[in-house]
């Protein structure tokens, strides 16, 4: 049974819904339309009255998931796409990332972002907003990156009783496949996706892949490039990065955000200040670049990291 | 008659409201002692208690806002918290880390608002919406209120919208004071009155006399009554006029001295006790006794909460998440 | 009469519109040659090119919305200009940056939508109070437009009721094809109709049925002569049908086969055409000959495009900002 | 004539009224009252119909700033509280801040956030979002530390024809005096603010001064720290940052915001990756706790860094 990143998505919903009668699902054309991208496909028909199709109000529909949890339930919220959750921001940052710190009531939502680019989906449908959320106190920032991932982070997300924001990324959606979904692996640990003892790469979510076939290309040099595979980024498992930097000595951060500020940022500001000693070379970092995410296909590819680009960062990092 | 008690209850809690905003008034004025800004409610009492009345402690969900003192004391709040959070002592529902009008106490119901006006109309309705959901929804009913100036924000409207289509029991009070901070209503909306905007979201509206006690009382008799009878958000819309600065900051001097607001400017204290007494429903003894109550309640609260620690920075556990294991260690 | 005239443009607008949106669909369908989602508006022609028809490209302000491509020709948009945003070629208004429904050509007061729904209004709003702080208002009009799901929006809410403070010249077109992607209705509002709105903004509203050309026209001519004559803004309510999927990805299969869109479901280009014959203003042959003629140009303009460069990264200064000195020299 | 940060506000926006007849003012109460800190105070008096009370509309008025700046105006939108500006977040980064880049009509508009933490002002009256903004392609994000800097800064931005996100710090409003503007400094430049040579702390806004202090405090052990006040976090001037270290071998940054990523973390990247050669210790960096900001004064000082542990971490520093 080959089992797809997207459906690892809708076999999780339901589950928690299954296992748990105050789980429920609120989202745009989610109920019986089963989402823009089928991600609650016949969840609305499997789970009568717990799965509803929400008017276009991403400020009220994170409002009232605080609510509901604030009462018990278990809300899971679908954006139909990651970049409109900047219109539920407020809402996030400020209504249900304080609530637990302000009043001592946790605040189990589940906050569902399609995030990533994919070809042809332009500035906003595109957007990966990690880094935007990690930054605030509150939150936890999960970014699987794999169809297990997918299935036991979504999961145990619904069971954190903390808000959490689940970047699920639109390019995996069709193209992953696994024949199962494994074991569970603890939120906030990284996982070594690939050993190696010549350089690290960190990074997260679609750019895994990236890295691993860049990591490929690498290995035909004679170079064995070690791949860490952050899963949370909030929290960050700085234990492994660092564990994984003191084998080889060398460090490149991927990400598909933008440039400035963020995950990639944020790894290579930890692994200097705490294990500058451990650092042969200067740890390098590859993001999208510092423009809106592109339309067209070609300038699409040309503006989030690939591997191509990957390979030649790790090989000028490997020449250092 | 149960009217007759009802106002009686309530005028207690306007009493009760005005008593201890003054002393939070005055120690502000005095300096030193209350931690963050004071905004008054003085002049909605009468609105804010009419709606508190009607919710039960522990039962019902409230999410009252900036002048909702006298609603919160209404729907149960001990004064005590009150002053507990305005003196920025850790024993008060904020345990000092947040303030003020912000507090509340979400695991009975009783919503803590954020700044951003409107964002907690949803809250509400959400709370409402699991309780449905859970089967446990009965006669529960849910408010919250939001002023002139907060009918502007898009999250007003996306919430209310929402309650509205999933037809949830929540009665929405509308504090029309004429004023948002400085901003007269006329560069806040165009239409004739707020209240105008309840066909448009197919919800029953009501507009009242924000200075008429019982007036209020007989509005939010009908809308509670709808809301918990099924017919989904009840929106109240009071006429009034903010009796003070925004805060206790504000001198309000942009307010003209015009005929314009003279009836939204009577102060519904003065006029619910003088209609107590019309009605042969209280003397001039028992209110005063009301008040002599009322102020030593709050010298007892104050006196109380005076005594109480403020936070310790390094007994404070620095943790936003409820979850320990998903903490980070930063900064430690 | 003028009637006739506006009427028999309008109509070969709509003819225009459906012309080249088939042939997006067409494309789209075969795969390989358009770049992102396509999105039509099918259905839609006769309220959208009746909004648009009242609008001077160069003079007027329009933030066109998703299914507005009719109204985009009728206010002036070359049909070259689509094809070359479909094509995703660098020639377009939008550099194969942005595309499809989001193209269009600021610097000419017409505005380039963004997705986030609502978030257009204002920024029409801001063009015209800009024109008459520079005492250039003149006769100037904008439009915009929205569906049933966007009235949902904060922002919808902000700007319509900021454009109505600030009483600018705006028509504001509510195209409710009954659907918001999969969405019904009853799940995005709870009013009866979404006119009953316009009273709580203070603006003036219209409810009109979106399949009849004629009924559009003149709805739209008061609704544009009484935003120009300083009414401030209007609201037009269309009632139709989205006749085909929410994007060409998509069958629609969730609109149910009942007689309750039976009237909203008519072709408003068939009932055009059946009108324009029965009121005696234009021939079977005549109206024949412009959907010839619209094939023509919609092939001319196919046939442009395709020969002109799709972008190339290299060539692309990957600025975000336009003043150079300010752009970071980040992953250079 | 002694000016205030506020005046300096103030006086900038009176001379941007005077020189340019397309500048117009839009926020909540900013009109007769002044605004709620009088940054505004008066110019609806001197410029009649030039400056309007907005409803409480954070997300229409950006919205509507961007639609004027279209049509040639320059507008200068005032958010009563940083914190607010979540509300009109979406408009910011996906309205203003593509539209040149999508259309390549440029967006002139200024966004004054009053930021920064005040004792006794809560989660929701203190925050500090230039790290949000930052990470978003096609804005400006300037942090003044100076009443200079607050004049010719704010004067500049309405010039620039790129949306600016001003971030004025509100504790520095009335306690921060000047004898009159000095001379203007370029914009994306940053500045010695104190030279020295054994370390550098890099800050910016509020921090610079208690980092002052620090250096000050220092000084009496021996050392001599530069600090360099960034005044821009973007663009970030990092060629000054990185000729500093080249000199001190030693970085601390400092930045009131939250903790995970931003201004901090970019800086350490950038040092880090750049010029990681010139480092004899590992970067440091200190940043407010990851909770929200405390309302109460006692819990407020311990959540933001102060001189003292700007000090601390200055001595750790030294010492490796
Ligand atoms: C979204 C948002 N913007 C700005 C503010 C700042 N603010 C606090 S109270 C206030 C005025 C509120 O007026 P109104 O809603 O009429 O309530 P009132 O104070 O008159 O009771 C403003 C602008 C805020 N709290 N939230
Ligand atoms: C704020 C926001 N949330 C979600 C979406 C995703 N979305 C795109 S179109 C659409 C449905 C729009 O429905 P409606 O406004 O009725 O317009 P129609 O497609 O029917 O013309 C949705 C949900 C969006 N564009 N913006
Ligand atoms: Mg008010
Ligand atoms: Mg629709």
């Amino acid at each position: 049974m080959s089992i797809t990143y997207l459906e690892a998505i809708r076999e999780a919903q339901y589950e928690a819904l299954r296992e748990n009668p105050n789980v429920f699902l609120y989202g745009q054309d989610i109920s019986t339309f089963g989402g823009a991208f089928k991600a609650t496909k016949n969840l609305s028909r499997e789970f009568p009255g717990r799965v509803f199709d929400s008017p276009i109000s991403e400020d009220a529909m994170i409002g009232m998931a605080v609510g509901a949890a604030v009462e018990g339930a278990r809300p899971i919220i679908e954006m139909q796409f990651a970049d409109f959750s900047s219109v539920g921001f407020n809402q996030i940052i400020n209504q249900a990332a304080t609530l637990y710190w302000r009043t001592n009531t946790p605040c189990p939502i589940t906050i569902r972002l399609p995030s990533g680019g994919t070809p042809g989906s332009g500035p906003f449908h595109s957007q990966s907003m990690e880094s935007i959320y990690a930054h605030y106190p509150g939150l936890v920032i999960l970014t699987p990156a794999t169809v297990e991932d997918a299935y036991w982070m979504l999961l145990e997300s619904i069971k954190i009783n903390d808000p959490v924001i689940f970047c699920e990324h639109k390019f995996l959606y069709y193209h992953l496949k696994a024949e199962g979904f494994g074991d569970p692996m603890p939120i906030g640990k990284a996982r070594i996706a690939r050993p190696g003892r010549d350089a690290t790469v960190v990074t997260y979510s679609a750019m895994l892949h990236e890295s691993l076939k860049a990591a490929e290309e690498l290995r035909l040099d004679g170079y064995e490039v070690e791949v860490v595979d952050l899963r949370s980024v909030k929290p960050m498992d700085t234990d492994t990065i660092l564990a994984s930097v003191a084998r080889t000595g060398r460090l490149l951060v991927v990400g598909e955000a933008f440039p400035w500020g963020g995950v990639t940022a944020e790894v290579i500001a930890r692994v200097s200040s705490e294990a500058f000693h451990l650092l042969d070379a200067p740890p390098m970092r590859l993001n999208s670049k510092d423009t809106p995410i592109p339309y067209h296909p070609n300038l699409w590819k040309a503006h989030r990291p690939t591997t191509a680009n990957i390979s030649a960062s790790l090989r000028q990092l490997l020449r250092y | 008659m149960e009217l007759r008690e009802d106002y009686l209850r309530t005028l207690r809690c306007m009493i009760l409201s005005r008593t201890l905003e003054e002393k939070l008034g005055s120690l502000y004025r005095a300096g030193g002692r209350i931690v963050g800004g004071v905004y008054l409610g003085r002049g909605q009492e009468a609105f804010s208690a009419s709606a508190g009345i009607h919710l039960r402690w522990g039962k019902d969900v409230y999410g009252p806002l900036i002048r909702d003192q006298a609603g919160r004391i209404a729907f149960g709040e001990p004064v005590l918290d009150t002053m507990r959070t305005y003196l920025g002592v850790v024993t008060g529902p904020m345990r000092a880390r947040d303030g003020n009008i912000h507090r509340g106490r979400p695991e009975v119901g009783y919503m803590a608002m954020i700044s951003h006006l409107g964002s907690l109309l949803s809250v509400v309705a959400g709370a409402l919406f699991a309780r449905r959901l859970q089967g446990r929804l009965g006669d529960t009913v849910g408010a919250t209120s939001i002023g002139d100036g907060g009918t502007s924000t898009g999250a007003f409207h996306e919430g209310l919208n929402m309650a509205a289509v999933e037809k949830l029991p929540l009665v929405v009070s509308i504090a029309n004071n004429q004023f948002a901070y400085s901003t007269p209503t006329a560069r806040q909306y165009a239409c004739e009155s707020l209240v105008d905007r309840a066909v448009g979201y197919g919800v029953e509206g009501y507009s009242v006399d924000g200075t008429d006690l019982l007036a209020c009382l007989e509005t939010f008799h009908k809308a509670f009554a709808r809301a918990r009878a099924g017919h989904g958000p009840q929106m109240v819309v009071g006429r009034l006029l903010r009796l003070g600065g925004h805060g206790e900051h504000d001198d309000a001097s942009y307010v003209p001295n015009t005929k314009k607001y003279e009836h939204e400017g009577r102060d519904c204290l003065a006029v619910a006790q003088m209609q107590a007494q019309e009605l042969g429903w209280a003397t001039e003894a028992e209110i005063d006794e009301w008040f002599k109550e009322a102020r030593r309640e709050v010298d007892k609260a104050q006196a109380q909460a005076s005594k109480e620690p403020t936070p310790d920075p390094y007994r404070e556990n620095w943790r936003a998440l409820s979850t320990p294991g998903l903490v980070e260690g930063m900064n430690e």
